[in-house]
């Protein structure tokens, strides 16, 4: 049974008023609240076991390092990967790129060799392979969206070339909230070899992820979106790229032996974790999908379904509003302009009334470019929002109309 | 725009005096478009990339006149509050010289409650606009003695 | 006043039993158990006011941002930094010194370059330099170190070259307890227009650090060792050299204009910050370090000096024992070996009463190679420590020698 | 070392019912050391690095050798900790056809109060000597079909 009063108490910011009113919070698409539990579970870690993981004989450091490899299982387990082996833990998303970009293109990418992204990224999924491709003499190309801001399909074929080494990919836009249809970009890459990497960051968190049935070759994704601490993240990649690239940062726990004249690398998945990585953010990150595993991905699927129509309907009602990627399939963000006003000055009235929306290029400036905007009012909604909020948010709309125009 | 023989500090006074009367937010703001309905605008030819401020989330021009004494500022923005909060900014410090322009402590922000836009992650570039304005003094403080 | 009876209730888990038997936390150097303040600072910012920094336009997002920013203000003024320009965030140490690697590299090293590193070195501060200078057809070279574990300083001046570009070197050892003299290295280093590298790892928690006294031009450490969070690290850098440096991780924040033909970037020090840092992570080791200065660095200092030598005395009457890293300018590190007895097998049964220690290369093989041996056994203590707890661990050293000898 | 005609659960057993004597840690260890003691030990120059196994803090080397029925294992280690626990494992498994070796839980390893020992991340091996063990066995049970 879905309660969301019962969830919503699991959520102690959410409690909180601002200006003297409830807080209504829209801005889950930057980050997602944490349920006590995973509060719970970083306090734990640091009162009652903490002590540095691997290489220690001692009994804190097995009880620190069990719960790091378990919470590894639990991350395989929640993607359905092959192997722990798979799977990467790093600073967020954003590393996770890096790493790709890099030791990928260290290894495959050649002058002259092209890679290819969406016109729908994030700066994120953009400037990691721009600063590759600069190193490497390698060219940049770009999938175009379609008006309704899906990707313009027709255009991958065309797109891709014997060049083409590899293929990166947003499974849901953060700026317009449109859901690409990755499994289908993937079986179309395949058939030319090229690997795809996913940048699920706004993925995971909104229904269910099965890396082996899309066969993706890397799916990366933040903790903190998906209801986990700060300063940890996820880098799933097949266990053959894995193998065959190079480590991408040198230090502890990386190394097999070390000597000035010759290092050798660890065994996945610690080749690519090098120093002390940050495994109670890695355990937090564990509890929170336990967490949402309870709630169950359909339940939270569904109730932010109907608050995406719910707020869709009722923002229209409104009049006057401009909408950004108007194609069906999209989550629960709604990305919009009040016709004549700037979202900015919408945004900070929607503030004092205690409403957090995001306001502006949401790191996704060549998207607003192909919309010929500066920005957008983003409100993007979870399984712990209400149609209440929604309200708010509209009488929010209603109050910067009247001040502004 | 005149001070009226004002002082930077009796027209930061007043700043303070009409704020003082608006308990609510919604208010304040009401006033802050208010003002910067008042504010004396760029003409559109005047919206060069020279006077854009970087760093803010809505865009805004500010471009300095300097007669030899004093500094003139006018300024515009695409977004209304930002207008309205440069329209403060101007009623303070235009029409000063350089030297005012550079000593002035700029209370009236936080006495008005505006000290939370001053924070350097904030986007809409009041701290931006307040250096870039002490930058010009800087500039044509150089020139004077020069 | 020093008093270690509050000190010791200001962290939860030294109140705790392993075996049935009180804590000795002995592995101080591999990381650093956390005081309640930064426990509770860091559930603070997830159950009060999380959200995400910059580019929001509402109030928890200014909160959060504010203090972010104001822990970079509490790092800088902790090292006495000119700017805050001058500090970045980053995952930890060893991603500090990977960050420095890689951008150096690009824009300073060519090849045939030099890069100078010491024999005492971790790995985290001799891999990323052998990787780049790989990458680079550059050159590693070391300083040696004496049979004391000093360094032999002699051999700097005849190591620097004309081609030497970087040199990088701990403050201290973590595998031996060795203070290095860096002041004098980067004096010496500066004659020739050479930057240097602190590790400070293990220097930042012992001592105070003064990096615009020391002239360093890059000076690294991580959160965790120093009573913070895991995940977070700190990278404080000369602005003249990040300023030019180009970045090292593209994505949010560290942009100034994206498009697809061209990216600029963010000023320091958000260049160098890209994605969402572990904000949460930097507000507790803000916290931490405040905590450390309600303490007193001089404080610390001088009860850790009193535990060295007592645990040196206390350990050298037992008899039977080799030291390593003997020379008298040492931190709080006592790394020995039990004649004839494996390093492995007295950690076993140290761990079995209660005494936590590491045994191992301690990510320094190469410090190891140079007395040749496999490992040794390490204590490393802190201000929390007290003789009582040394006087455990010589009755373990008495078991481990009464069962295995 | 022989198995007298028992069977690999009967001598896990009774491996279990000899530890199961300590209570205290330090004589379970006692009991170890012992153990490593009755261990049959590679000559010096079976010490090479082909039996060396990889991932442990202490070294260990381990040899095999097939009869075309069993395999029979030696080893040995400089900590003597690790000795007691291969040789606990080359009592279990040692004198066994591959079968049966492949086939085994080894269960008297958490009952001893070893497992702690199991986990990936610990460094003394013992899930890499077991899985060295079991790859022996699947190379020689390939053999004796081939
Ligand atoms: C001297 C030294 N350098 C670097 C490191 C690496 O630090 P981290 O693992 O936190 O990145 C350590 C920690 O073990 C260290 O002691
Ligand atoms: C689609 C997408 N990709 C990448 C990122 C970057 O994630 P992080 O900042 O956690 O590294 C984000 C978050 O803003 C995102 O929404």
């Amino acid at each position: 049974m879905f309660d969301i009063n019962k969830i919503r108490s699991d959520f102690p910011v959410l409690a909180r008023e601002v200006y003297g009113k409830p807080l209504v919070y829209f801005d889950n698409g930057a980050t997602t609240q944490k349920p006590a539990r995973v509060i719970d579970a970083v306090r734990e870690a640091y009162d009652s076991y903490y002590s540095n993981i691997h290489r220690g004989v001692h009994a804190l450091s097995d009880i620190s390092s069990g719960k790091y490899e378990n919470a590894r299982e639990k991350v395989r387990a929640f993607i359905n990967a092959e192997s722990k082996k798979e799977i990467i833990f790093t600073a967020g998303t954003t590393a996770s790129i890096n790493l790709v970009a890099f030791s990928f293109g260290e290894r495959y990418i050649k002058k002259g060799d092209e890679v290819l992204i969406t016109a729908l990224e994030h700066h994120a999924n953009i400037v990691p392979w721009q600063m590759m491709c600069e190193r490497k003499g390698a060219v940049l190309k770009v999938i175009p969206i379609n008006d309704d801001g899906s990707l313009n399909l027709e255009k991958v074929n065309e797109l891709i070339t014997g060049k083409t080494k590899i293929l990166a990919v947003t499974h849901v836009s953060n700026a317009i909230g449109v859901i690409n249809p990755v499994k289908e970009i993937i079986e179309a890459a395949h058939k030319h070899n090229i690997p795809v990497l996913v940048d699920g960051a706004q993925g995971i968190q909104h229904g269910h992820v099965d890396v082996m049935d899309l066969e993706a070759d890397f799916y990366v994704f933040s903790g903190h979106k998906v209801y986990g601490p700060t300063g940890i993240g996820v880098l799933y990649g097949k266990r053959k790229w894995l193998e065959d690239m190079p480590p991408y940062q040198g230090g502890g726990d990386m190394v097999d032996r070390v000597s000035f004249e010759k290092t050798t690398y660890n065994e996945l998945p610690f080749k690519f974790e090098a120093g002390t990585t940050n495994f109670v953010g890695a355990i937090g990150m564990a509890e929170a999908l336990d967490y949402i595993g309870s709630i169950g991905m359909d339940n939270i699927s569904k109730h932010e379904n109907e608050l995406k129509h719910y707020a869709k309907e009722r923002l229209e009602q409104l009049g006057g509003l401009t909408f950004y990627g108007t194609t069906a399939n999209t989550i629960s963000i709604l990305s919009f302009l009040v016709d004549n006003i700037h979202q900015y000055d919408a945004g900070m009235i929607l503030d004092k009334m205690g409403v957090a929306i995001r306001t502006g290029s949401h790191c996704a400036q060549p998207v607003m470019s192909r919309f010929g905007i500066d920005g957008t009012i983003r409100a993007s909604m979870c399984f712990y929002n209400t149609k209440e909020e929604i309200d708010i948010l509209c009488e929010g709309i209603e109050k910067v109309k009247m001040m502004m125009l | 725009m005149s001070n009226n023989g004002k002082t930077i500090n009796q027209v930061q006074d007043q700043i303070i005096d009409e704020f003082s009367l608006f308990d609510d937010w919604m208010d304040k703001y009401d006033h802050l478009i208010e003002e910067g309905k008042d504010l004396q605008l760029l003409d559109e030819n005047e919206k060069k990339q020279d006077f854009l401020i970087e760093g803010c989330q809505s865009r805004v021009w500010l471009k300095p006149d300097f007669d030899g004494e004093k500094i003139y500022f006018k300024a515009d923005s695409d977004a209304i509050i930002t207008k309205g909060i440069v329209a403060l900014l101007i009623k303070v410090l235009s029409g000063r010289t350089p030297s005012e322009i550079l000593e002035t402590d700029l209370y009236f922000i936080e006495k008005v409650g505006l000290s939370q836009n001053l924070s350097p992650t904030r986007s809409n570039g009041l701290l931006a606009m307040v250096k870039q304005m002490k930058l010009y003094a800087m500039a044509y403080k150089a020139k004077q003695k020069g």
